[in-house]
């Protein structure tokens, strides 16, 4: 079969979402951190996550290519300005607090290539990532990203020189119980930071959003399906690659991940410096990428909300309001940024919260995949609606826990 | 059958877009009007915009939505929310269509003008806003 | 839809909600940041804060052997040293801010001596890694494995002593 | 009037017996000779049962799952009446007054469109 390069190219949108949007600075932070305290006894809820997310990423992107409305229009629909002017700025606040995260993530990945304060890098990376948004075409942005984030494979190489005891990373993976000094709560509050780092609804809203840009039709819809199935679990396996190095190095020495620089570690002690440079580009690619995905997800979630003309394919001046969000909020996070609040804090904060707002995101999605009269006969199968009322249950305990676990276990801290 | 369908799903909150596909905004409100003949009540208008959708929401949020809507405005018209007469809606599929392009309703997408005239347009590579 | 009939009582109700938000978010700041009052919790933020040390000084570790066998470049290390020395003065900090509870003057001063030790020895390494005596690193890091251990078995006293 | 006027409020019947909410409006396109418009006129009122039934599209079967949505709302849906614009004595401005002539409404599920 020959490969067609519009085949390629689509394929990198899945990539793109998956490695910028699935390995984000959340789980940079989260995945070593709870490597580093659970070892893999936390896998399995990166193997729930990915399920999940794959399940509401492709009934919105069907969604969306049958009707050319993408999630957040579906929830303003659905639900009511009301209940959609709540998702609104609730994903607003979250998603300013990861675009601030996420451009620190930038400036510490130049940091320690460079030596040079983080901070100085700020509004640098600020400036670059408002470039490529004013002038470098969608398509050509999401292929340079999404391939320079294949670099995050080194963390599964780095699995292997690392020589672990196999039997003993099994038998992690496959305990669901807090190892040995820490708390039932801590626990379950990593579960819930994973969840809120893996399934972040802004993945689901810039998949759908942008295979409206794309323009995907109906006939587009397996490479749709590829996209998910391949992209998705690349980034899960990526996450549980980066939870096993934390363990391997840190869980027996009980060092506490604080910052990048001890996520990326791992992988020098395995590869050397080529190891550590190749970490490096792909923690920036990463991030970059999902400094793209989050100021995009917020443009679009609000354009939709309002009916505004919005994307990333129109010039700028096609869609003004949109253009003038995404921007403010650039700057807004670059303040933000500039304030030296720690990261790493905010990045556990935003995904934390970012999981409260999982069910809102999830239930239009799920009620428009059903609908017969809208999605004829790409409504949702058996499977969809399976896996899907069982991922919106679990979000709903998730939401509803996620908050007092935050505040019980003091972020973590105990 | 009757072949009567829901405002709901069919018309309220759906997203408007021009005859020329453009995204215009969505339908905030519906306007009714009582035939004086005593009829049932007939759509005269949509209602988009910000100011619409304030006023329907109601509550602090709603007012101070409206009130905001409503100051960046320009003209005699402000008081009243941006309507768009039932005559200019064509097809409903799954987006509301209208038949003729934006530039035939000065009062809608008013800030997106305003940003393209005053902001957007003058940097470099942004475009053209009325191609 | 759901706000069109919602009359006087609209006012009153965004007050008492918003007043509870307030008072939860209040009583949530004060549980996140009270300082510890008993004997048994100041051990125990005692036990938490050696652990932190222990850690940051056995990362301090890492990445001085990691430069050493050409694993890691200058610039990562010299930044994550100076991370780790950054973390361990802030976390020495916290706890020497808190008032000891009677009869905890003692785990105070062990804690604070200990957090002056790491910290002392994390601000030797990076003066060394800032100066470019690379060579000397692994020498200055020496101590450091023998303060981990000492470390790790405060952190075990004191969570003993915290339970008891 | 706007139409968000109508939805939620309350319709009773000729007595002023309680009927339930607005919770839809059924809309039809008007006949050509009605004027220059295309637009439409309202053909009826979605009245009773759940408000989340009605948004999430159950009470008129818009959907048939996923199973749990379906059981939670399926009571609910039962409930909701049809009441065909002829019928309304009054559309406001506090109830819409309905006359029923002492009979059941017809449940909207038979007069919605599969």
């Amino acid at each position: 079969m020959r490969i067609k390069p519009s085949m390629l190219l689509g394929f990198t949108l899945g990539t793109l979402s998956a490695i910028g949007g699935f390995i984000d600075i959340g789980d940079l932070v989260a995945d070593a951190l709870v490597g580093a305290r659970f070892g893999l006894r936390l896998a399995w809820v990166t193997g729930f996550a990915v399920i999940g997310i794959m399940c509401y990423a492709e009934m919105s992107a069907r969604i969306a290519l049958k009707t050319r409305r993408p999630a957040f229009d579906l929830a303003r629909s659905r639900l009511g300005p009301g209940y959609a002017l709540g998702g609104l700025i609730g994903s607003f606040l979250v998603t300013a607090l990861l675009v601030m995260a996420e451009l620190s993530g930038i400036a510490l990945a130049l940091q320690l290539a460079s030596g040079v304060h983080y901070l100085l890098w700020v509004p640098i990376a600020a400036v670059v990532v408002f470039i490529v948004i004013w002038r470098l075409p969608f398509e050509a942005t999401e292929r340079i990203y999404g391939l320079l984030g294949l670099a995050m494979l080194v963390f599964v190489v780095a699995v292997w020189h690392l020589q672990p005891d196999w039997s003993r990373l099994w038998a992690s993976a496959t305990t669901v119980a807090p190892t040995s000094g820490e708390s039932w709560p801590a626990y379950l509050f990593f579960a819930v930071t994973l969840v809120g780092a893996q399934m972040t609804p802004y993945e689901m809203f810039f998949f759908s959003s942008g295979a409206v840009e794309s323009r995907w039709r109906p006939k587009d819809l397996v490479e749709m399906r590829v996209n998910v199935i391949i992209g998705f679990p690349l980034g899960g396996l990526l996450a549980v690659a980066i939870q096993a190095v934390a363990f391997l190095v840190f869980f027996d020495p009980g060092i506490r991940v604080e910052h990048i620089s001890q996520t990326v570690l791992p992988v020098a002690l395995a590869l050397g410096r080529v190891g550590l440079a190749i970490a490096l580009v792909g923690v920036f690619a990463a991030t970059f990428g999902a400094t793209l995905e989050t100021l995009f997800a917020t443009g679009y979630d609000l354009a939709q909300y309002f009916g505004w003309a919005y994307g990333e394919v129109q010039p700028p001046a096609r869609a003004t309001r949109f253009t003038t969000t995404v921007a403010a909020l650039l700057l807004l996070s670059t303040a933000l940024a500039l304030t030296t609040l720690n990261p790493i804090t905010v990045t556990i904060y935003a995904v934390v919260f970012s999981s409260v707002l999982l069910p809102f995101a999830f239930l239009p999605v799920l009620l428009v995949g059903n609908d017969k009269r809208v999605m004829g006969e790409l409504a949702n199968g058996r499977l969809s609606n399976t896996v899907g009322t069982i991922t919106l249950l679990i979000s709903i305990v998730v939401s509803v826990a996620a908050v007092p676990l935050l505040i019980l276990t003091k972020a973590g801290a105990s | 059958m009757n072949d009567h369908e829901s405002l709901r799903f069919t018309l309220l909150d759906q997203q408007l877009v021009d005859a020329e596909d453009r995204p215009v905004g969505r339908v905030d409100d519906v306007l009714l009007d009582l035939p004086a003949d005593g009829g049932p009540p007939v759509v005269v208008a949509v209602l988009t915009g910000a100011q619409a959708l304030g006023e329907r929401m109601g509550g602090p949020a709603g007012k101070l939505m409206a009130a905001v809507a409503s100051r960046l405005r320009s003209g005699e018209h402000r008081a009243e929310p941006v309507a768009i007469p039932a005559s200019a809606i064509g097809d409903h599929a799954d987006l509301v269509q209208l038949t003729v392009p934006l530039g035939d309703l000065p009062h809608v997408a008013g800030l997106e003008r305003w940003l393209a005239h005053h902001l957007v347009e003058g940097l470099p590579g942004a475009g053209d806003a009325r191609d | 839809m759901t706000t069109t009939h919602m009359g006087a009582g609209t006012g009153v109700r965004w007050v008492a909600v918003s007043a509870a938000v307030f008072a939860v978010v209040m009583a949530s700041l004060w549980f996140g940041h009270a300082p510890p009052r008993s004997a048994a919790a100041y051990a125990r933020q005692g036990a938490e804060t050696v652990g932190y040390l222990r850690s940051q000084t056995r990362t301090a570790r890492l990445w001085v052997d990691a430069v050493a066998s050409g694993s890691a470049t200058h610039q990562a290390a010299s930044v994550a040293l100076r991370e780790a020395e950054d973390d361990a003065s802030a976390t020495a900090a916290r706890f020497a801010g808190w008032d000891p509870p009677a009869g905890s003057d003692a785990v105070r001063a062990t804690v604070t001596a200990l957090g002056d030790e790491v910290t002392r020895r994390l601000a030797e390494l990076r003066i060394a890694a800032n100066r470019g005596r690379w060579a000397d690193l692994p020498g200055v890091a020496r101590p450091l494995p023998d303060l981990a251990e000492r470390l790790g078995a405060v952190a075990d006293e004191l969570t003993a002593a915290s339970r008891s | 009037m706007r139409a968000t006027e109508l939805l939620s409020r309350p319709v009773v019947d000729e007595h002023g017996r309680p009927l339930g909410r607005v919770h839809d409006l059924r809309i039809a396109r008007r006949p050509e000779q009605h004027g220059p418009a295309r637009g439409w006129a309202v053909a009826g009122l979605a009245v009773g049962g759940g408000r989340l039934v009605h948004a999430w599209g159950f009470a008129e079967r818009r959907a048939a799952g996923p199973w749990l949505l379906r059981k939670i709302t399926a009571r609910a849906g039962r409930v909701a009446r049809y009441v065909p614009a002829e019928r309304v004595l009054a559309w406001g401005p506090e109830v819409v007054r309905v006359r029923t002539g002492g009979a059941e409404l017809p449940p909207l599920l038979e007069v919605v469109r599969p």
